[in-house]
């Protein structure tokens, strides 16, 4: 199970960290195979080093074995698990990493070597390939320089040489080092990556243009095979006999299918057809409530995954108010985010701060030991109207704005039409109405493309984003606001306010003890959410999962993979 | 024989008053139709539930006391009651209200495009039909086109130039849906062209815009109002699909479309806010389509006599 | 006197239309001998077509054949027929040559299998018989080079051998009643000769009785032994053909024979004609239906409908002038220098 | 008739190239290309060498140049969206079922429709008519995807009468596996059976009134045989003129049923390419479209000139 | 007499229709013939032999295929917009068939003020009702059927609407397009007489096609034979009934029914053997020659041309 920090009371902990079905004296049934839901419309590659999509690291972190696999422990907790690499060890200022790989071989029978991963390394960060991943060197020695490099200018031999410079060394063919530019503890989360997992550059030239979509020119490593895959529907993954754990390794054939309605995912889990699904919208409170049967276990669990508004601070939004920090402010106070999620998703976490729950700094987990910044103000305010209105009007007074508030009309943006984004920009909109008196215009683009065009055209105040932690660490949420993050293109967050945001960046990285960490994050969380006000958090995402009581020893890793079913089994 | 009888056989002659009588009564074609429409008790019943459909759209919400778009959250997915005449939807609004301004978004929907498809199918269809040759070829290249590129690229060109709103909605949907009408118009007009009343009018020096207006359209009229009646509803629908788009209506407004697709959603545990809204939606659709078959026996000139 | 192969006694059919019931045979009787050619004579609607689709029992759905109407077929009542016996009767026994050929034959169907049809529906030939007897039968209405013909579509024959394409099919299972309604209205003259010819020839080899309709006493008058003169759903004068040319006994009879156009009469000098139009069957008047249009007409005429006067020979006339009360009227034109007044 | 082929070939060709370059520019003139989506989330350098690495750095006229070029010898190039593939191997891998689930519906979608049709015909203004009527109204005015919905939950799922989803495959790709088909088959069928039967029952009422259906009533036959004879073929003119655009539409696949029953087909990459701006995949999509669609048309005209012998091809009165 | 004016000249006129396999129907083929002011030009002949296509490629309705017609001296198929427009209201067209050339959907005061308002001769509203009523009331019909729709007027009143039409623009020139043909034999006595009635009061010219002779004879000064797309026989009506020349002309003329069944029995009628054969790329001679009687060598192998007989009675036969 995944370890819950706040979950829900109702949570029903499933059975903790994979167990070996002996241990539990079970009986195996005769048909190891199981069948899952997949969107396989996001599966868009066989090469690891090109992959970014959930679907993609759900097959590759099966097929693949790396040097640590993200799992959970048997209490619960979020680990990294020893994997392609039996242990490893830090140097005392946290800035050289030596894995010592175990001996695993490739399904062609070749050895898993150190230099597959150097090969791996440096071929995600050449920027001919422009990998979305690339970043994920940016800690390591030359990481950052060769990823940044620019096609246009830098010549083949400038790019070869920046890879050979690249900090990543095969020691012998067990032993690997890699060498940071500065401690970043995060370093091994991302390690537990797809991305970085190895390849094999033989392989990947046999294979030619075959490689991205044929998957009978690949080999694996990992606990199981690829033996079939049609597009956008289904894939087969098989047993893998040559996997340096295959004894604990049960399932014979797991098939991962595409079922895009909800509904007949439910169907087909209620008929035994499915071994889980992800309940969501309405699906959830009769699994939550066991009103669906009693034959599934119901999972509950946090998710790495925030959501929140940014606002455009340019002078040429719609109503120009958003450039005061008090408005901001005020916005972010005037919603009632318990009443949000339940009456919309009925889950998910009311979200006072950025990190959600479950995030660890190393040992440590984030959010129990760091209160939310915005609730005490919350609570100050507790939802007054009168006050809220204050507060945007003193704000708008500070911009020299004398209208009566009845006069304001903010421009709200989004995408979507389904029945659940319907619903969260008809309460948005209703919400900031009652609470501030203002009039919302919302405006609902017509696809992510159109509605970028808005967005980078400025015409608007507010917009709505979600954002998913790709590793295990706070920084996978303030590193979006720094000046190498994501943000600066967008919401009105200048270069400036993210050298501003740098310092707490230079801070951590200086910082290798997680507790010195934890307080600078604490603040720079502070920053964001209460003394800038640069967002809008509102939301923490969550996990609720449903697993048929046939099948046990699944795991739901915190990233990576959402089911690892590498030590699972059916029971009889 | 008596006085009487012999002035009974006297010979008058016949008189020149009654020579060119017509026993019927004189009534107007559009009398004549009414008339007719009125002996048709579907057609008539029709006429009954789109007039009520329109009080309801128009009148429905102060009727029922909510506004359509007034939450409760707390009262979501209520079932019908004495206080919610169909029951809450999931954000807590009431669904009769809403079904009401719902039908009239996509009544007016429906109304304006198939106006749209049918004023320039006509006129496309006809003008390629009338003049033939070169001018139809290329006219009939240019549906071509139409038809094949995406629509969706064309929806989202529509966006841009225009704004996100309703008359772009409007726009959105009536870009390409005149182009099977048109097709359909060309097949009649081919053939209604070569007709005497046609060669008549052109001999009296008639310029086309005369005889493909005055002559040639008021003789398609069934194949118009088959085409009319059934192009409705996906009118209707396509209005929810570009909703999806993100075109037209802006939240909290809705319409039929809207809701059937965001019923389908919680079909499986609130039903009835998908019947509702589909409901509304069959009852319209029923109404235009068997007043479009009165209509058409009734304005019918063969089916006269 | 021969034998009666079709009565009909007392035929009224009505059609229920939005403005109330069209009345348009009011009581029609005659009979047709074996053998002989009976004419219909009438203008536009007056009632011909639809007392031929009676007999045909092609009355649908407006239409109602009322009770109390009779048409006996060989002694028997068709209009108690049951559906099975209608289809062995119809084509076999009586076939129909209708109006309008251009719109009567099926224009997707080949001519030699539309007339085929008929020998296969009543099971009077086997596929490839059916289809020789075809090509027969369109040598036998004369179209030339009929195996070529056979193969081709209605839209490919001229008009004139629509006509007879269509007198083929009737032909085909030998009726005992050819009921031919207008067969030559829409041809021009020469075809019309021919067509009438050809009607002759065949009778004279099958020894079908025809029913002849049309609005023109000139085609029919070397062709009838007996005439029945049609105004408005009735018939106003019956009799031979010869008593019917040379002693017409009823204005409507006087003026139809005037209207046909003669090459002796002068250029330009105005034509003899029936001015009005028929009253409307939807409310038929009480009186005489032509009283409206007649030279002659009284006030009886308008208030009563008059009986039929019997001229013996079975020359029979519905008009208030044969009343002894009516003043003597004297046909207003000779046919022939015997042919004279009342 | 040669001539007619070779001139109606060589409109085809110019038909589709005017498609092809207007499709071109429409997407050139909407915001967004295949590669923002992602490259929203990544660093500055990256995302310039990814757009680099496609080709989308360069001026919209050389594009097209190449574009068009690469046209001329049938490659429409690579999509973006989904490495690897292009066009004719999205098709080779995922026609076949749209093709067979397209023909099927229309198969059963238009025998049933012209059915209900013929029987709405025949009993106008009885019960059964207005049965068919109302019927046909429902199935125009629900959607594919709830009756898609309703089917899958009801009758594969509690029922269990077939599978809930999938699609065969292999061997069965073209005959077999009939299970796996009989309900998606059934959704998509709904919409033709309400066109066709509406479409099939006005003009059959027109043929009725004819005069050769009576001359052929008078000739003995019974009512079936003059239906069969007689009145359909003559119906079917106007239904041969929609069937081109059907037939189009459906070969190339349904979206939402394949969404619901998971089939691998062609369906949903309609949509999905022009969201995601998949110039490639798009491009050949819609040159697909338009040959299929004119090639049904030409089939189509032939056809007519076998229904009904007044019309010749290509010929105009 | 005073001397002739002409009104249509009608010179080698051809009009030419494609047809299946690239054949072509050679509907009228070499036709000439002149309308001389106030006078009616009869044109017989058999159904489908070029008559209505004669006659509305001389009034520029189709387009020609060679030859020319000069309406007024001045070729009608060079006619562009204003001038085009004014042989519109100078030269009218009644049609065959009265059903098929009313529009079902407009109302009769609609359908007769159509030229009035296409040419613009009614100032106002009130003046065009007068002109409807005077129209109306000209062919016999009254005031009240003007808002009536065509389909509630008998055969014979509905051609008289499509008279009215065409009178409607005071035309000079009226081709009449077998106006009888399609109506009962009471009925067409009624409109020939009103044609000759409002020539009368007009002076107007017509060329009056029919295939029925006796009635053509009526209305006629002069009558043209056609056949198959040629002209056969040309010249004055009286002279034509008395004196036919050419064979097919005789035969016409026996065909006419006589309502007399002792005539009709005995009488001796000319009998034509088979159909009119097709317009399609017709055999070279005379076309008549496959029906004709008296066919011989040169028959078959020679068209013969029209030749002026005697004074004005033109025939193309070579026996004659
Ligand atoms: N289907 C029908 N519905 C209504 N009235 C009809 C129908 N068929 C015929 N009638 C009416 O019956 C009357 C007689 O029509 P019928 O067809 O018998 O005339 P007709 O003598 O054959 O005329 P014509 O010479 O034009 O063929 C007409 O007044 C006509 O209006
Ligand atoms: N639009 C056309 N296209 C092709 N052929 C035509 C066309 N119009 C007429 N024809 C052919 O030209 C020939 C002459 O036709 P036309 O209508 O002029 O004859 P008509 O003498 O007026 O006959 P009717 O007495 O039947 O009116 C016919 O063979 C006809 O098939
Ligand atoms: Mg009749
Ligand atoms: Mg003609």
């Amino acid at each position: 199970g995944c370890g819950g920090g706040n979950a829900a009371p109702e949570t029903t902990q499933p059975s903790a960290g994979p167990q070996t079905p002996d241990a539990q004296g079970t009986q195996l049934a005769e048909k190891q195979e199981i069948q899952l839901h997949w969107a396989a419309a996001n599966f868009y590659s066989f090469d690891n080093n090109a992959n970014y999509a959930a679907e993609e690291i759900q097959v590759q972190s099966h097929v693949l074995e790396g040097l640590v696999r993200p799992t959970t422990d048997e209490a619960g907790n979020q680990i990294l698990a020893p994997a392609g690499a039996e242990r490893w060890d830090v140097s005392d200022d946290g800035l050289t990493y030596t894995f010592h790989l175990r001996e695993y071989y490739w399904s062609d029978g070749v050895q898993v070597t150190a230099q597959h991963f150097v090969d791996s390394f440096r071929r995600i960060g050449d920027p001919r390939n422009a990998f979305d991943f690339a970043s994920f060197i940016g800690d390591i020695v030359g990481g950052e320089a060769l990823y940044t490099m620019d096609t246009e200018t830098a010549s083949d031999a400038d790019i070869e040489a920046a890879k050979e410079a690249l900090a990543v060394k095969a020691l012998d063919d067990t032993t690997l080092e890699v060498t940071l530019a500065n401690p970043a503890p995060q370093f091994l989360s991302k390690v537990g990556a797809t991305y970085l997992y190895p390849v094999r550059l033989d392989v990947i030239e046999a294979a030619g243009e075959l490689y991205d979509t044929d998957y009978t020119t690949h080999v694996w490593c990992g606990p199981f095979v690829v033996t079939g895959f049609v597009k956008d529907n289904s894939m087969t993954l098989e047993k893998n006999p040559t996997y340096w754990d295959a004894e604990n390794v049960h399932l014979t054939r797991v098939t991962l299918i595409n079922i895009d309605e909800v509904s007949t995912q439910n169907t087909m889990f209620k008929n035994g057809e499915l071994a889980a699904i992800v309940p969501t919208g309405d699906y959830v409170q009769p699994y939550r409530e066991g009103l669906a049967g009693d034959n599934y276990s119901y999972v509950h669990g946090d998710f790495p995954g925030v959501s929140y508004f940014y606002f455009n601070r340019g002078g040429n939004s719609t109503s120009g108010l958003m450039e005061s920090q008090k408005v901001r402010l005020a916005m972010s106070l005037a919603i009632n985010r318990e009443e949000f999620t339940q009456v919309v998703f009925d889950r998910y976490y009311a979200a006072y701060g950025f990190v959600p729950y479950g995030v660890q700094n190393g040992e440590l987990t984030f959010r129990d030991d760091v209160t939310e910044p915005l609730k005490a103000e919350f609570d100050a305010y507790a939802l007054d109207n009168e006050k809220l209105r204050a507060l945007f009007k003193e704000g708008m007074e500070e911009l020299g704005d004398t209208r009566e508030l009845s006069e304001v009309t903010i421009t709200y943006i989004c995408t979507g039409d389904t029945a659940i984004k319907r619903q969260q920009q008809e309460y948005w909109k209703n919400a900031w109405e009652t609470a501030l008196g203002i009039t919302v215009n919302v405006n609902v683009l017509g696809d992510s493309s159109l509605f970028r065009e808005e967005r980078n055209a400025g015409r608007y105040d507010i917009g709505q984003a979600g954002w998913n932690g790709d590793y295990n660490d706070p920084m996978a949420f303030v590193e979006m606001w720094s000046s190498h993050g994501t943000s600066i293109r967008y919401s009105g967050w200048t270069e400036e306010r993210a050298a501003q945001f740098d310092t707490f960046i230079d801070r951590l990285n200086a910082e290798p003890d997680p507790a010195g960490r934890e307080k600078i994050f604490a603040e720079a969380e502070q920053w964001i959410v209460c003394d800038e006000v640069a967002a809008i958090p509102y939301m923490y995402s969550d996990t609720i999962l449903c697993v048929s009581n046939q099948i046990q020893g699944m795991t739901f890793p915190f990233v990576g993979p959402r089911f690892d079913f590498s030590r699972a089994y059916v029971v009889a | 024989m008596e006085q009487a009888a012999d002035n009974r056989f006297v010979i008058i002659g016949c008189a020149d008053a009654d020579k060119e009588a017509i026993a019927r009564p004189t009534i107007t074609y559009a009398q004549d139709a009414w008339r007719r429409l009125r002996k048709n008790p579907i057609a008539m019943a029709s006429i009954v539930v789109l007039v009520l459909m329109v009080v309801l759209v128009i009148f429905g919400p102060l009727l029922c006391g909510w506004e359509y778009d007034y939450m409760q959250p707390t009262l979501k997915n209520l079932p019908p009651s004495a206080e919610h005449w169909f029951g809450t939807d999931m954000l807590g609004r009431d669904i009769f209200a809403r079904v009401c301004v719902g039908g009239r978004v996509s009544l007016l929907i429906a109304l304006v495009c198939t106006c749209v498809q049918v004023v320039v199918g006509c006129a496309y269809g006809g003008i390629m039909a009338y003049f033939g040759g070169w001018v139809d070829n290329i006219m009939m290249r240019v549906i071509e086109v139409m038809m094949s590129i995406p629509y969706l690229l064309v929806v989202i060109i529509v966006m841009m130039v225009l704004d996100n709103s309703v008359p772009s909605l409007l726009v959105a949907l009536c870009v390409t849906s005149w182009c099977n009408t048109a097709r359909a118009m060309r097949g009649v007009i081919l053939q209604l062209k070569s007709s005497e009343y046609v060669m008549a009018a052109q001999s009296l020096g008639a310029p086309a815009r005369r005889v493909i207006l005055k002559h040639l359209i008021p003789n398609t009229i069934g194949i118009l109002i088959l085409n009319t009646a059934t192009s409705i509803p996906n009118y209707i629908f396509q209005e929810s699909t570009l909703g999806f788009l993100g075109i037209g209506l802006q939240p909290p407004n809705t319409s039929l479309g809207v809701m059937i697709s965001l019923g389908q959603a919680a079909m499986e545990f609130y039903p009835l806010q998908l019947i509702f809204p589909a409901a509304a939606l069959v009852l319209i659709v029923l109404a235009f389509n068997l007043l479009g078959d009165g209509l058409r026996d009734a304005l019918d000139p063969k089916l006269r006599k | 006197m021969g034998e009666k192969l079709l009565q009909v006694q007392d035929l009224r059919v009505s059609y229920h239309t939005y403005a109330g019931e069209v009345q348009s045979v009011r009581g029609v009787s005659f009979a047709v001998e074996k053998g002989e050619t009976l004419a219909i004579v009438g203008e536009s609607g007056c009632g011909k077509s639809v007392t031929a689709k009676s007999i045909m029992g092609l009355i649908q759905d407006p239409g109602e054949i009322k009770p109390g109407s009779r048409i006996l077929y060989e002694g028997r009542d068709i209009l108690k027929m049951k559906k099975r016996e209608w289809r062995a009767y119809r084509g076999e026994q009586c076939a129909m040559i209708f109006q309008d050929a251009l719109t009567s034959l099926d224009p997707t169907m080949r001519v030699g299998k539309q007339i085929a049809e008929t020998l296969r529906v009543h099971g009077r030939a086997g596929k490839a018989e059916a289809a020789e007897k075809a090509v027969e039968l369109l040598r036998r209405v004369g179209i030339p080079n009929p195996e070529r013909r056979a193969q081709e579509f209605p839209h490919q024959f001229s008009g004139g051998m629509r006509q007879r394409a269509m007198i083929a099919t009737a032909l085909a299972c030998d009726p005992k009643l050819l009921i031919a309604d207008e067969p030559t209205t829409a041809l021009d003259v020469t075809i019309q000769a021919q067509i009438i010819d050809l009607m002759k020839q065949l009778q004279r080899e099958l020894g079908a009785a025809i029913v002849l309709i049309t609005h023109d006493l000139g085609v029919v008058a070397g062709i009838a032994k007996h005439i029945c003169v049609m105004y408005s759903g009735k018939i106003v004068e019956r009799g031979t053909s010869a008593e019917l040319f040379y002693h017409p006994r009823h204005p409507y009879t006087w003026a139809l024979l005037k209207a046909v156009p003669r090459l002796d009469l002068k250029n330009k000098q105005e034509l003899a004609t029936i001015e009005g139009t028929p009253p409307d069957l939807l409310s038929p008047p009480a009186g005489c239906p032509f009283c409206t249009r007649c030279r002659y007409c009284m006030p009886v005429c308008k208030e009563e409908m008059p009986p039929d006067t019997d001229f013996g020979g079975g020359h029979q006339a519905a008009c208030w002038l044969h009343d002894p009360r009516a003043p003597k009227v004297d046909a207003p034109f000779v046919v022939r220098k015997e042919a004279g007044g009342i | 008739m040669l001539k007619y082929t070779v001139r109606r070939f060589f409109e085809m060709l110019l038909t589709i190239f005017v498609i092809a370059t207007a499709t071109f520019f429409l997407l050139a003139a909407v915001p967004g290309d295949p590669l923002s989506d992602r490259a929203d989330r990544l660093p500055e350098s990256i995302r310039e060498n990814l757009y680099r690495k496609y080709g989308l750095d360069k001026p919209v006229l050389e594009r097209y140049v190449i574009t068009m070029k690469g046209m001329l010898h049938g490659d429409f190039g690579e999509s973006v969206r989904m490495p690897g593939y292009d066009i004719q191997k999205l098709l080779q891998e995922t026609l076949a079922p749209s093709a067979r689930l397209g023909l099927q519906t229309i198969v059963v979608g238009v025998g049933v429709g012209l059915l209900l049709g013929i029987l709405a015909a025949m009993f106008k203004g009885t019960w059964l008519d207005y049965i068919i009527v109302f019927f046909s109204v429902l199935m125009i005015s629900v959607p594919t995807l709830i009756f898609g919905l309703l089917l899958q939950k009801y009758v594969a799922g509690e029922m269990g009468l077939f599978p809930i989803i999938g699609w065969p495959s292999g061997e069965e790709l073209w005959f077999g596996g009939w299970a796996y088909t009989v309900l998606p088959t059934l959704s998509g069928c709904f919409s033709y059976i309400a066109t066709y039967s509406r479409l099939l029952k006005t003009s059959m009422l027109d043929v009725i009134n004819q005069d050769y259906v009576l001359a052929a009533r008078a000739k003995g036959l019974s009512e079936p045989q003059i239906v069969r004879r007689h009145i359909l073929r003559n119906s079917f003119i106007p239904i041969i003129t929609v069937l081109p655009m059907s037939i189009a539409f459906a070969l190339t696949g349904s979206f939402f049923i394949e969404k619901i029953y998971a089939i691998p087909g062609f369906g949903r990459y309609f949509i999905e390419s022009v969201q995601s701006r998949d110039l490639s995949i798009i491009l050949g999509q819609t040159v697909l479209m338009s040959i299929v669609y004119v090639a049904v048309v030409f089939l189509v005209d032939i056809l007519y000139t076998l229904i009904d012998p007044r019309i010749r091809v290509g010929g105009k009165a | 007499m005073k001397e002739k004016e002409p009104l249509l000249e009608v010179r080698h006129l051809k009009k030419y229709f494609p047809a299946a396999g690239g054949a072509t129907v050679k509907a009228v083929d070499d036709v000439s013939f002149t309308i001389y002011k106030g006078e009616t030009l009869g044109m017989v002949g058999e159904s489908g032999c070029g008559k209505t296509t004669c006659g509305r490629t001389a009034m520029g309705v189709y387009p020609k295929s060679g030859g020319e017609a000069l309406f007024d001296g001045r070729d009608v198929h060079k006619l562009r917009g204003a001038d085009k427009l004014a042989f519109s209201r100078r030269a009218q067209i009644i049609f065959q068939d009265p059903y098929a050339s009313l529009n079902p959907r407009m109302t009769v005061a609609d359908i007769i003020a159509e030229g009035i308002d296409i040419h613009g001769l009614a100032q106002n509203h009130a003046q065009r009702t007068e002109r409807v009523y005077e129209l109306l009331n000209m062919v016999g019909l009254n005031k009240e059927h003007a808002n009536r729709f065509a389909h509630e007027f008998s055969g014979g009143q509905r051609q008289r609407i499509g008279i009215a039409r065409a009178f409607a623009v005071n035309p000079d020139f009226i081709m009449c397009d077998e106006p009888i043909s399609a109506l009962d034999v009471s009925i067409q006595a009624q409109i020939v007489n009103l044609l000759v009635k409002l020539q009368r009061e007009m002076g107007l010219t017509y060329l009056f096609i029919a295939h029925d002779l006796a009635m053509v004879k009526h209305i006629s000064d002069r009558i043209a034979v056609m056949y198959l797309g040629t002209l056969v026989e040309l010249t004055e009506s009286e002279r034509l009934y008395d004196k036919p020349l050419h064979p097919y002309t005789q035969a016409l003329l026996s065909a006419i029914p006589i309502p007399d069944p002792e005539i009709e029995l005995t009488r001796e009628r000319i009998r034509l053997e088979g159909d009119i054969p097709s317009p399609v790329d017709p055999p070279p001679g005379c076309r008549f020659a496959g029906r004709c009687s008296r066919t011989c060598a040169r028959c078959r192998r020679e068209t013969p041309a029209l030749r002026e007989v005697e004074p004005g009675h033109f025939v193309a036969c070579h026996l004659v």
